[in-house]
């Protein structure tokens, strides 16, 4: 086996320093009848036929890049500059273990510093930590948190949330009693959520852009929740959207939590993502995962390390924080070398084609008979309306290589108000080509 | 060589990416602007590519020496699993694009999930945890569910740990609401079984134990205790971390294990990133099979489907853990490395990481203090009982190991051993390897016995890029980003 | 621009400090009717833009890997495993330049001291340079040296030598007015090569397996030249036989060349690649090339220098060996990596794949009714003569996603002998599948 | 920490590749077995990994810091290139197979074509030759092929070349069987003209100059340089070596010139990998056009087609430099790189080498001896003046710099110039990168002159990963490959 350095003689002569005669004396204490079951699995195999095999089914699936391409809702297709794979596949970056030893960890720890200081500054708060795995673990996260903050046990979500990030969050939450109130999706535009905040509200988890693409006056909801003695979460599934949109920061968000998939990273089928969390400084000792520190080392020179760990599990146990002992450390270098390309001017620049794609692309699908554009506001996403059910059109479109977006019925299954509903999403790497391809085959797929 | 922050160097007007052209198309954002563009510094390619490839030479890594961390089970990280994962038909596919276009990606979850099932003896497995805790999580909300679904979702709200467990257990077990208890070790390092019978009662969810277990040894009595926690009704939890002893010889469904996570970035080699991405797949017994989460795949008539709908036919489901479907890109890299060894290979790996485990533990055995006596598993465990007395501490002495050329050994877990060292080779080193590292840790161990070379001790790491780091003063006055014309606390 | 690091103020910074009001004004020196001149080109892209036309221009190609592929002569297609592009994509072996700095380039000069060690066993022979451009450049290089070892003005090339290697041999000497002979090229084996030689004879220059496949006797050859004073010069353009095959250095070669791309190197449309250059220790002040050397540095340490540079062009000036003044570095790690996971044993595995399968190739076509198999012996490649034109067969398949072999007319063209045969080579990568398909579409093709 | 040769870790019986199985076939190899496996070790991935991993840390390389190399300009190398390079249409192709099935290639290598002649102003380029030396000997082939189809073969055979010539330009004219005579330099640095006119005759086949040349200096009279070699007969070869210096600023079509190689791996950004691969196509004027080497391509009705045979539509051609179609992987980088910049970055990127060298030149003349008044183009070029009688050397003080974290300057060359040192920043610095190399080097020039740290200058370089090495010896007593049992001449 290539990957096994020891060779049988060397086997032998290690078991005769052991004194072992057999390699199963080492394994004694297994059940004799447990030991060296039959394993109905192949045997070992050469590269060039594990490859071949993996080809093979990587070859099964329709390529985003070999299509027209308008899905988004969570997971976004940019393009991400060739250096950022180079340097995460750096075998002292892709190899490394967790910074425990930061004598030897200062490159993963001081570009966790980095991380942290541009998610802090993009969401417009005043820490961050360096990820989560992605981001709605990272809002079930932020709803443990309000609770520890505020010491109540009741979540609000708006409807505008994504249904997987509500589902993350009540699973969380209602498996030990708490309880979880979430407002219906309206694609049109959500509204009522004030009323239903109270005392008992530990938080309210709104999401903007929403998952129908909206944009949502979060200074408002934070009034409304602080005057209760809730916090504010605030939800960004774009992250991209950062660099056109005012930050939750400044709307009053006492925690944002978001998907930094969209930076450095590729959409990968849905994993790994890299979770974003910021907060204000003052909730500090109440934030989940790793924060990496400055600090100096025995010579006065400034390094790195990683810090308030007796909010963790490995110290606290049953009192941390929470049980995360990993973030997503390989997909958070990806987003700090694509955001250290890009710098704040670079990533306004990217939103604005990001915007101009989107508006070029809701322009010709609402130019389309029978389709209605819900959104008057969004960033790069929108839903419209189409007059029979989207999946069925998403279905034929995609035989001719179009993946229009995400129909109602996959994120809301059952829910019949929903299934006519068509989100879709254009980036920078959407093309004129595209977008024709996509109103075209629309039109024919409404009229068929 | 100091290397500055990229808020240091970068330009904070410039940018390291073109891009096409705006149009200026009339924004419809309805007032939300930004109305400075974020505060951050853009490199030009060539400052990013030299800032972070010097950063990089600041790590330690896998692919340059041994990491003897226990527990951990740092391997070597094929390179095929980085190409394979970088297909296209894996990294350029959306998880909410119709399930007629990725029908191989849903296959290819499926053959990875038949391996995991057929490895650990489990007729269930839920893919889509994160991470190891991740999974923990996993399994014990699958126990909490099965509960309540029993009506006893209020009565049994204990769960019994070892001490020896690692942190994340009784964290896990706290984050679904059940509270602690922890049981002794017996003197020989393994689960005292009087004593975790006597905790038994009514009350109790169930029993998280790993197995082999931190201290590096198989719970002899496995079995015992799996019949003896069900016959009290509760369940069998058990913490995969250490499935790498293992794998291909015994497999958990065998031994009365209810639910186990399995750490595809440990034992099926995805690289651990600095800490990350990990991914955790939870094996399930029929007992809680049902309640797995959302979304799973199924194959029928037409192909692959994914279940998602918690309403629908997964209604027993106890929710979703994760948006979208897990972590696909460590699925790939796991399977193929699983492809890859076969089960010949698989058994071979567990087999020479106990071998090599042992060859290390009698090899410094000659010198350093074993925790136990006998042979081990795949990890060695020594107390400081041979640094007594020298003034040398079990971190004085693992600081050291960095001046040797090697990371550190997980230090002072398990915690029932005094000032633990637990070395893991696992089963990527070869001899002249492990004889170079025995070596270098003997004459640590001689050095730290002849009592006149401390001052190397406390000094150490001296040739590391970075000398001993105060945590201390990190932790009290918490710098957690860089802010522009802070004083820098560093004195140089 | 994303590769240029200095800003507009930046730039006028500097001129000030140089001194200068204008860039122009360091250009002073150009004849002002030539400066700044008007380019019919485009302006700067982006990543985005620039990697998308490339790809379109890629995708314009029909790659190996999609078709059923026997094309060889003189490049191979073998798996290369994944370790090997991952270790020279490397920054510290990418981007580094020649190694004449030895105190900062250990890790170029201790792979090339490998590499020679690597190459001069597989070859036989006593030692071998830090490669060459390729397998054709080396042996051109190769008759210059016989030449300067001989003080002789005459090359005989073997009738089996690749036509494209004749070529390069005869371009470089008889610009120069030297003679070369070349036996006719005959697909059933060449013979009578010992007749040629003569007192005026400074080299003959056999490849084996030459280029139709045929293995060729070196010893006899080496015999008959060494009586005239003459030297063997041999030619491996598949270096994967040397797993298999009696070493060129066993038979009483002089010099061997050879092209190394089959370790470690993709087929890249025929570059680059990496010439393999091994000889007798007694000639090591005529080899052209670089030379790794071991040595010790001030503390006594074992270390590496590029060595005998007083024969290279640098030093020498019109004095030198040869005008060479690069190696193939990167393609020579890339032999090197992927044969330090080979070792001798797994190159012999391998070579004894590739052998087989050709032989299963053989068998299958030579069972076609009117394909007439021409070799008595051969490695991984071989030559049918076909009852008519090989070129538009071979075109009839490759729209089958066939790519079924060399036809004479390709390498020889307007040679009407030749115009019927095939040469066909097999690797490890050929699958029974492939095998099928081409016999039953030369089967067809005949027949049409 | 030293890193052992592969042949003192790997098991010479053990491999690190699994195969299939070999099904025992007999051979057909008429004899010719080789007796035993060759006499090599197979490393298991991991030892392979590590070992070439660290023996990569001991190189220094562009992507760490600056190369400042004089005449061989060392860039950034964009990594968009290596991505592409490895797409598969590109590096999966055979250079024998159907040209009806490579026709994007093809294509791509005539767009590039086009770039060089646009770029260059000249009408043709012969893209086959796989370095600047190669390059070289294209461009003085075709002049040699030229004269012979003027009846003027044997009797033109000098070439002229200037002192400070490249050592490649009279190496790359013998091996053409041209004897060489060298023009000397004026006070300025140029070529001094009155001496070359002496020099012209009836023999002189052409004149050979880098322009910009070898001290960093435009050679102003070059279209009286190229119109009386044209008038006496000769044909005007230019080395491209500093084609960075005026890329997109002024091409040689229009100054007079009928030859000239590009390095598309200085020029171009195409990594220069510790060696190689180069790529050195060379562009033709018409007078030499015509006998440019197979294959080249054109384009009909059909599409694109690569004219290979010497005996036919290319009959003119002086034959054939390499085995199929020169360096496409090399031509994927450098259109990438051209893509990338367009004519206006590349213009750009041109004027900001010119810049960055003047800055430099500028700066460092504070302490420093320039070789010549004025500015320079894109090299700066010292003499070791201000070096004279402080015992320190250009050796000396260019090793010192390794301990400074950079690597030297090209020294001693050009010869014209006593203990030359030749500085080529390029237009990937930044300034503040600039600034703190010009801050190290005037640190040290200061130091070399105060007279009291002689012994640091010789002793450098101390924090590299080896000190000074013993180059004589080497060559003494050359040991070229590893030898079982051989005595290592180490002291260690």
């Amino acid at each position: 086996m290539r990957y096994l350095p020891l060779n049988d003689k060397e086997r032998a002569e290690m078991r005769g320093v052991i004194g072992v005669g057999a390699i199963d004396d080492l394994f004694r204490d297994v059940p004799a009848d447990a030991l060296n079951p039959a394993l109905d699995l192949p045997d070992h195999k050469s590269e060039l036929e594990v490859e071949r095999e993996m080809m093979a089914l990587a070859r099964k699936n329709n390529a985003a890049g070999d299509t027209a391409f308008f899905v988004g809702c969570g997971a976004y297709r940019h393009h991400v500059p060739a250096t950022v794979d180079h340097i995460i596949q750096r075998s002292e970056f892709l190899t490394a273990y967790t910074p425990y030893q930061p004598e030897i960890a200062q490159g993963t720890l001081q570009y966790l510093f980095e991380f942290q200081t541009q998610v802090a500054e993009l969401t417009g708060m005043e820490i961050a930590n360096a990820s989560m795995y992605d981001g709605s673990t990272a809002a079930a996260e932020a709803a443990l948190m309000a609770k520890r903050i505020t010491k109540r046990r009741k979540v609000i979500c708006s409807g505008g949330l994504h249904p997987h990030y509500e589902a993350v969050i009540r699973t969380n939450l209602e498996l030990i009693g708490d309880e979880v109130v979430f407002a219906p999706s309206n694609p049109e535009g959500q509204g009522g959520l004030t009323d239903m905040i109270d005392e008992e509200t530990s938080c309210i988890i709104v999401q903007s852009p929403d998952v129908f693409g909206h944009l949502r006056d979060l200074s408002a909801l934070a009034d409304a929740a602080h005057e209760k003695g809730a916090l504010l979460v605030a939800v960004v599934t774009e992250a991209v959207s950062f660099g056109l949109l005012k930050s939750p920061g400044e709307q009053g968000a006492d925690i944002v939590v978001g998907e930094g998939q969209s930076i450095g990273n590729a959409i990968n089928f849905g994993g790994p993502y890299v979770g974003l969390f910021a907060a204000r400084d003052k909730h500090r000792r109440h934030m989940p995962g790793r924060l990496a520190g400055e600090t100096v080392d025995a010579d006065g020179k400034r390094g790195y390390v990683l810090t308030l760990s007796t909010r963790e599990q490995h110290i606290r146990r049953e009192k941390a924080t929470s049980n995360i002992c990993t973030n997503s450390g390989l997909c958070a270098l990806a987003f700090t070398v694509h955001m250290s390309l890009l710098g704040g001017t670079g990533l306004r620049q990217l939103a604005i084609l990001n915007h101009e794609n989107a508006c070029k692309t809701a322009d010709a699908l609402s130019a389309i008979s029978g389709v209605e554009l819900l959104n008057d506001s969004f960033f790069n996403e929108f839903t419209i309306r189409l007059p029979k059910n989207a999946e069925a059109v998403v279905e034929e479109l995609a035989r001719q290589k179009i993946l229009a977006g995400v129909p109602g019925g996959r994120l809301w299954p059952g829910n019949e108000d929903l299934e006519n509903i068509l989100i879709v999403a254009a980036t920078e790497r959407t093309t004129s080509d595209d977008i024709d391809r996509l109103a075209s085959g629309l039109e024919q797929a409404i009229k068929g | 060589i100091a290397e500055p922050l990229i808020f240091e160097v970068g330009d904070f007007e410039g940018t390291g990416v073109d891009l096409p052209k705006a149009e200026g198309i009339k924004p419809r954002i309805a007032g939300f602007d930004r109305q400075h563009a974020p505060h951050l510094p853009g490199l030009a390619e060539p400052e990013a590519m030299r800032h972070y490839v010097r950063l990089s030479q600041k790590n330690y890594a896998i692919d340059m020496g041994l990491f003897p961390l226990g527990s951990c089970t740092m391997k070597h990280n094929p390179r095929l699993n980085e190409k394979v994962a970088r297909l296209k038909g894996f990294a350029d596919i959306h998880p909410l694009q119709p399930q007629s276009t990725v029908q191989g990606a849903l296959e290819m979850i499926d053959i990875l999930a038949g391996w995991l099932k057929e490895l650990t003896g489990m007729p269930a497995v839920a893919m889509s945890p994160k991470a190891g805790a991740h999974g923990e999580l996993c399994g014990m909300m699958a126990i909490k569910a099965a509960l309540i679904a029993r009506g006893e979702g209020e009565t049994r709200t204990r769960v019994l740990a070892p001490e020896s467990a690692h942190g994340t257990n009784p964290a896990t077990a706290a984050q679904c609401g059940f509270t602690v208890d922890d049981i002794p070790a017996d003197e020989t390092g393994r689960v005292d079984l009087a004593a975790f019978k006597e905790k038994l009662g009514p009350d109790v969810a169930g029993i998280m134990v790993t197995n082999p277990n931190t201290c590096g040894l198989f719970e002899r009595d496995i079995r015992e205790i799996a019949d003896a926690v069900h016959e009290a009704g509760g369940y069998f939890y058990c913490d995969g971390a250490n499935f790498n002893a293992i794998m291909g010889k015994a497999r958990p469904g065998d031994l009365g294990v209810d639910a186990m996570h399995i750490n595809l970035h440990k034992t099926f080699s995805t690289p651990h990133g600095g800490g990350g991405p990990g991914s955790g797949p939870t094996v399930l017994a029929d007992s809680l099979a049902p309640y797995a989460p959302v979304p799973f795949i199924i194959q029928d008539e037409d192909g692959f489907r994914l279940v998602e709908d918690i309403e629908g036919e997964a209604k027993d489901a106890f929710g979703r853990l994760v948006a979208f479907h897990g972590q696909m890109g460590m699925y790939v890299r796991a399977l193929t490395y699983m492809l890859s060894h076969g089960k010949d290979g698989l058994k071979q790996a567990a087999e020479d990481a106990v071998l090599n485990a042992n060859y290390v533990l009698k090899r410094l055995s000659a010198e350093m203090t074993p925790a136990f006596d006998g042979t081990c598993m795949h990890e060695a465990l020594f107390s400081d009982e041979f640094l007594k007395d020298t003034g040398v501490g079990t971190l004085d002495f693992a600081k050291a190991m960095i001046d040797e050329g090697f990371h550190p050994m997980t230090m002072y877990f398990p915690l029932v051993v005094s000032g633990a060292m637990l070395i893991e080779p696992t089963e990527s080193e070869s001899k002249q390897g492990l004889d170079q590292f025995c070596d270098a840790l003997l004459g640590l161990a001689r050095d730290a016995k002849s009592g006149d070379q401390l001052e190397k001790f406390k000094a150490a790491p001296i040739y590391s890029p970075m000398r001993r780091l105060d945590e201390t003063q990190a932790a009290r006055n918490p710098v957690l980003k860089w802010t522009e014309d802070a004083p820098s606390m560093a004195a140089e």
